[in-house]
């Protein structure tokens, strides 16, 4: 697996996902351009898009939720225009 | 260990395994070899290629990497090439890049060079990859990168395909060139539906450096050490060899599992145009800090080919030790690695007591850098991987021993009706339609603006870039404390070469030529990327040995060398090839670019318009017959090395002694054409008064070369005339800039129309963003 | 002695040479500083130049924030030293927080490179001063990432309070209908701000990229780095 | 929620998420840099991170789980480096 080093005396595995979105009240051009596309290309049903970022991430038993939410909202999100949310998958 | 038949199926193919194994059946055919050259390679060996082997000669020996169809047709670039034009050559065909030294101490290596089959599957990525494989061509040569330039050719800009192909191409050639900070200073957009299926992406470099700075890919001195620095290597690019893991490994074992639970993968690389930002820069201070031996660039067929080009042109012995290879996948099977097209890295031979300086320089840019191996004295490429022999062969025998092919080469059948079919039975425009069709043809795809694609593109960074879009040559300063400039200009025009191959190839010359001298700089130097259909096709390796011999013919003439140049073959969709497109790049030199000369009028107030060069009624293959009558036959307009010459002295001494304000050099779309982009670009109107005795028509829409339309300040008319007429250069006044019309800007075609410049830049700006959408938007509201 | 002008380069940094050519334009020491190392070598000014750092992977300007050199920037700044953040320079300031707001995707989706006009809305701050109110200077821009987004709030207070130092109109001649005047969708066509104390000041377009006709479209850019020399010797003498 | 227009004469509306990442065997340079900019500001313990795209949709009982895996393939996500997942979240 990419970049795959087991930190020292450490065992677990845990995969984590990131979602960033834009805040709802900011234009997203990407979503609305895909939305668009859609309707061209014959799918009515599809009433919006917002398009933003998946994180996947692969942190050993060190790192606490604490950490995660610090990671996702300083790093991984801008909170001055995004949303996020942190889910901890099943491990390995 | 055991070269038992039952366990060889899995475990590593050894060279030891391959010599036990004799009959093992191995897909040579799959990797492209054809059963001679197999044969070739058993017999070089004095056995069976390993698995590694195999691949490394069955990608070095491919059409791509060996030349092996255009070797013998390219020989003849050197046996023109005498040695006064060599005189300012120091590196040419062979190296990396050509390098020619342009005085002051400078020196400049440039080249062009394709990236269409990856390009064509994923347009983003494989146009991205190209501008960063030929930036590490010039790297790799001891310079600094300094401009980029690109050449396109799309299928018809309304064709389906066209809005995936061009949007992402695009904008893969702006997003690596801009993340670089490289300013693009030009190229080519051509649309002809015989690219649909096969778009072309040329991307071309410029690099500068120090006459004394130059370096080349050699591994001398034996126990100097190999080291691999940039991106880990990955499974990138491998498309080809995986059919190795699958068809040899029996499934089980270590290595085989890891292969064979792989899919199978396109061969697409993806581009990160940061971590070769920082390879740049990293590789430019090791060069400045005396590091490096020789260096060399991974590209297409990643390890294989570094390795033994390294060793091959050194003392032609190494060792390299694959688990030294830093990886980004589990698993990799030798092949695999060596055949990694994985991008952003770079293999450097450093003496043992540089290393650790090396390495220091990589640390401090966060760049990977390994120790894989060293130079040997034994004339053998020894490859070990866990400890056995992987691969251990002559390396000549792999990077400059291909096999060399005559290909069977003959004149097309249908070339004499091709011909024949001239445009003269074509209906013509009358006087009154004159004046929609300027708009139409400022309008069409191949003519119109291309400002949608260039406003993607950063010509600013770097703060070097003297002339850019739209200009006939783009010109950057070597640097921020010299005068001293470079121009480069690329072109071609498919449509005469496959009229002609020969005098198309040499017009194509003469465009760029003319280009360079029309911003006031003196050709120096010539580059090709020579794009064609299957050379397995007789009438294709005609129109390729053809062109060769027309280019290299020309640049006798203009006394100007080639130095260096890239050949991209079986660009066709099924049986029919493309255009025959050999792309020329002229480099040029200009003393002081503060006197360059730029396209646009009405910088000096009151300017007279005067056409130089004679025209005559040529418009077989022109722009006209393709718009209006979908019509290509006939034979190309006439070419004129000498004309074009005379022309180059006339415009430098037009610009030394200030005679001249604005120029533009005039191709596809003729007079009228240049007439209104030079108004356009000067944003101010001019009075067009159609030279006596010549159909108007023929005058505005003729693609005659060897002309160029300059303005030429009303005070410097008569000296500038006189100058002309002394030196026999043809001349004719066509009209005056008319900056202050009452009633705003025109440009007044007289007798035919008198059309506002609003009118003519809707037409000529609107066509690209109505067929591609808006390149901006402005309000937050779409 | 002449003031010092440092300037900041991260890796995949661009525009750094070109930041420091226009220092020296304005008859200045610039000072290169390097993003590893958190010590501003005491220089009285900085400019944050353009470029892609780090890629400008993840966000514009969000990895090359959390740089050491960052950290001695943000407070030097916060003591008053004048800082400029120029095209991905602004985008790192707002990302340090430095300035209020974010710089997100052009609307049109795509990199623009143009030159563009410029309304001088500020004239008072550190590095606008040499500016006539008003003025209309054309300057090179050239980002994917530069429509500048902020709460309602926050526009309303940087109007109110005067720190908007340049928006974007259009050109005589362009066709507005192929060339809109906002290239990027930038809330109320704002290209730069600055700090309430008109210190701290950000804008996407690049000055520093017209400071000589040979190599710009003009030298319109030349008066951000002679304000911030006056301000500096002005501060000094008092 | 912005740009919601309900399409005629359907009621529910239900929320997809679309998760796009680039193939395992394909460099993700994003999640390169990100990884080591984690690194630097002292987080060892994640091990890998990969970059994609999220997408939210709001679609109609009229459009198919065929129709979002059409979407996804051919428009969302560019299937020669990216592979994707759609998930439908529960109605509102
Ligand atoms: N693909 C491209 N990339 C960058 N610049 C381009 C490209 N295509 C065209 N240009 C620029 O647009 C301008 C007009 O192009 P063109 O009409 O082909 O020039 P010319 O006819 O003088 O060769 C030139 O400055 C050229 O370099
Ligand atoms: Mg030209």
């Amino acid at each position: 697996m990419l970049f795959f080093k087991p930190a020292e005396g450490t065992t677990a595995v845990a995969r984590v996902a990131v979602d960033v979105v834009i805040k709802s009240e900011i234009l997203d051009p990407q979503g609305k351009a895909i939305l668009a596309a859609l309707s061209r290309t014959g799918h009515p049903g599809i009433s919006s898009v917002r398009q933003g970022k998946h994180f996947d991430l692969e942190v050993d038993d060190t790192v606490t939720d604490e950490d995660l939410e610090e990671i996702a909202g300083h790093l991984l999100a801008n909170s001055v225009i995004e949303d996020w949310t942190v889910t901890r998958l099943d491990t390995r | 260990m055991s070269a038992d038949l039952s366990t060889a199926a899995i475990v590593l193919d050894t060279v030891e395994n391959a010599a036990a194994t004799p009959d093992q059946q191995q897909p040579y055919r799959e990797l492209g070899l054809k059963d001679d050259e197999y044969l070739r390679i058993k017999e070089i060996l004095g056995r069976r290629p390993t698995e590694a082997e195999l691949a490394m000669y069955s990608v070095m020996w491919s059409e791509h990497c060996s030349y092996k169809s255009s070797k013998v047709h390219l020989a003849y670039f050197g046996e023109t090439t005498t040695d006064e034009m060599r005189s300012r050559m120091l590196a040419g065909i062979g190296e990396n890049a050509g390098v020619v030294d342009i005085g002051d101490g400078w020196a400049v290596t440039f080249k062009v060079e394709s990236h269409n089959h990856p390009s064509y599957v994923e347009p983003y990525q494989g146009a991205a990859t190209g501008v960063g494989g030929i930036v590490r061509d010039i790297l790799a040569m001891g310079a600094r990168p300094v401009a980029v330039m690109d050449q396109l050719r799309f299928g018809p800009a309304d064709a389906p395909d066209s809005q995936r192909v061009v949007p992402g191409i695009v904008s893969g050639v702006g997003g690596y060139g801009n993340s670089l900070g490289l300013p693009n200073i030009g190229g080519e957009v051509v649309f002809d539906s015989s690219y649909a299926g096969n778009p072309l992406v040329n991307a071309g470099c410029i690099g500068v450096l120090r006459a004394d700075d130059m370096y080349t890919a050699h591994a001398s001195g034996t126990g100097n050490k190999v080291i691999l620095y940039g991106s880990r290597t990955g499974l990138d690019g491998i498309g080809g060899v995986s059919v190795l893991a699958s068809d040899t490994f029996s499934g089980d074992g270590s290595a085989g599992a890891g292969s064979n639970a792989r899919r199978k993968l396109p061969s697409v690389q993806v581009g990160d145009p940061f971590a070769e930002k920082v390879l740049i820069e990293c590789t430019l201070e090791v060069f400045a800090k005396d590091l490096v031996v020789g260096i060399q660039d991974l590209g297409g067929a990643g390890l294989s080919c570094a390795t033994s080009e390294l060793a091959s042109a050194g003392d032609g012995g190494m060792h390299i030790v694959l688990d030294a290879v830093p990886l980004r996948a589990e698993h990799m099977s030798p092949a695999e690695i060596l055949s990694s097209e994985s991008q952003e890295r770079m293999c450097a031979v450093v003496t043992p007591d540089k290393v650790e300086g090396f390495l220091e320089v990589c640390a401090k840019w966060e760049v990977q850098a390994d120790v894989i191996g060293e130079v040997t004295d034994t004339g053998r490429l020894i490859i070990t991987h866990h400890g056995e022999v992987v691969v251990d062969v002559p390396p000549r025998t792999v990077a400059h021993e291909g096999p060399v092919y005559r290909r069977p080469i003959e004149r097309p059948a249908g070339q004499d009706a091709l011909q024949a079919n001239t445009s003269a039975s074509l209906p013509r425009p009358s006087q009154d339609e004159l004046g929609d069709l300027v708009l139409r043809m400022v309008a069409s795809p191949n003519l119109c603006s291309r400002a949608w694609i260039t406003d993607q593109y950063d010509r600013y960074v770097r703060g070097n870039t003297v002339l850019s879009q739209p200009a006939d040559a783009g010109i950057v300063r070597v640097s921020e404390d010299s005068f001293l400039g470079l121009a480069m200009s690329t072109d071609c025009n498919g449509r005469y070469t496959m009229l002609d191959p020969y005098t198309g190839a040499q017009l194509a010359l003469a465009e760029a030529y003319r280009n360079v001298i029309t911003t006031g700089a003196t050709p120096t130097a010539v580059t090709d990327c020579l794009n064609f259909g299957s050379p397995e096709d007789p009438a294709v390796m005609w129109q390729l040995s053809q062109a060769i011999h027309g280019i290299a013919d020309g640049c006798a003439i203009l006394g100007i060398p080639v130095t260096g140049g890239n050949v991209s073959l079986y660009n066709q969709t099924g049986a029919t090839a493309i255009l025959p497109t050999p792309v020329i790049g002229v480099l040029g030199v200009i003393d002081d670019v503060r006197r360059r000369i730029i396209p646009g009028i009405g910088h000096d107030d009151g300017e007279t318009l005067i056409l130089l060069g004679e025209t005559y009624d040529e418009l077989d293959g022109s722009e006209w017959a393709n718009l209006v009558h979908g019509h290509l036959g006939g034979l190309p307009p006439r070419v004129d090395l000498e004309a074009e010459r005379l022309l180059g002295e006339i415009l430098l001494a037009g610009s030394r002694d200030g005679m001249v304000s604005a120029a533009h050099d005039l191709s596809e779309g003729g007079l009228a054409q240049a007439a209104v982009e030079m108004c356009l670009t000067g944003e101010t109107g001019a009075r067009l008064v159609l030279p006596p005795g010549i159909d108007p028509f023929v005058a505005l829409f003729s693609e005659t070369s060897a002309r160029v339309l300059v303005a030429v300040p009303r005070t410097e008319e008569l000296r500038f005339t006189e100058m002309c007429t002394m030196r026999r250069q043809p001349w004719v006044k066509v009209g005056v800039v008319d900056a202050d019309d009452p009633e705003g800007q025109f440009l007044d075609v007289q007798g035919i129309r008198r059309i506002p410049l609003a009118e003519l830049r809707k037409a000529w700006q609107g066509t690209l963003p109505a067929i591609f959408g808006p390149s901006v938007v402005g309000s937050s509201e779409l | 002695m002449t003031a010092r002008v440092g300037v900041i380069t991260f890796p995949g940094t661009l525009d750094d040479v070109d930041a420091a050519r226009a220092v020296r334009y304005s008859g200045v020491e610039a000072v290169p500083l390097w993003h590893a190392d958190a010590d501003l070598h005491g220089v009285d000014a900085v400019v944050v130049p353009g470029g892609f750092s780090y890629g400008d992977y993840l966000r514009a300007g969000a990895i090359a924030a959390q740089a050491p050199v960052m950290r001695a920037v943000i407070d030097a700044a916060k003591s008053g030293m004048p800082v400029l953040g120029i095209c991905n320079g602004f985008q790192v300031l707002c990302e340090a927080g430095l300035l209020p707001g974010a710089l997100v995707r052009n609307a049109g989706l795509k990199f623009v490179c143009r030159d563009q006009w410029l309304r001088a809305e500020n004239t008072t701050s550190a590095w606008t001063s040499r500016y006539e109110s008003g003025a209309e200077i054309l300057i090179p821009l050239k980002n994917a990432e530069g429509r500048y987004v902020a709460p309602e709030a926050v526009l309303d207070e940087l109007e109110g309070e005067g720190r908007v130092l340049f928006r974007y109109i259009g050109s005589a001649t362009a066709d507005t209908t192929l060339a809109p005047a906002n290239p990027n969708g930038a809330q109320r066509d704002i290209a730069g701000i600055c700090s309430a104390d008109g210190r701290i000041a950000g804008l996407m377009p690049h000055p520093e990229h017209a400071i000589d006709p040979l190599t710009g479209p003009t030298d319109d850019g030349l008066g951000f780095f002679f304000s911030v020399v006056d301000f500096l010797e002005g501060v000094k003498v008092s």
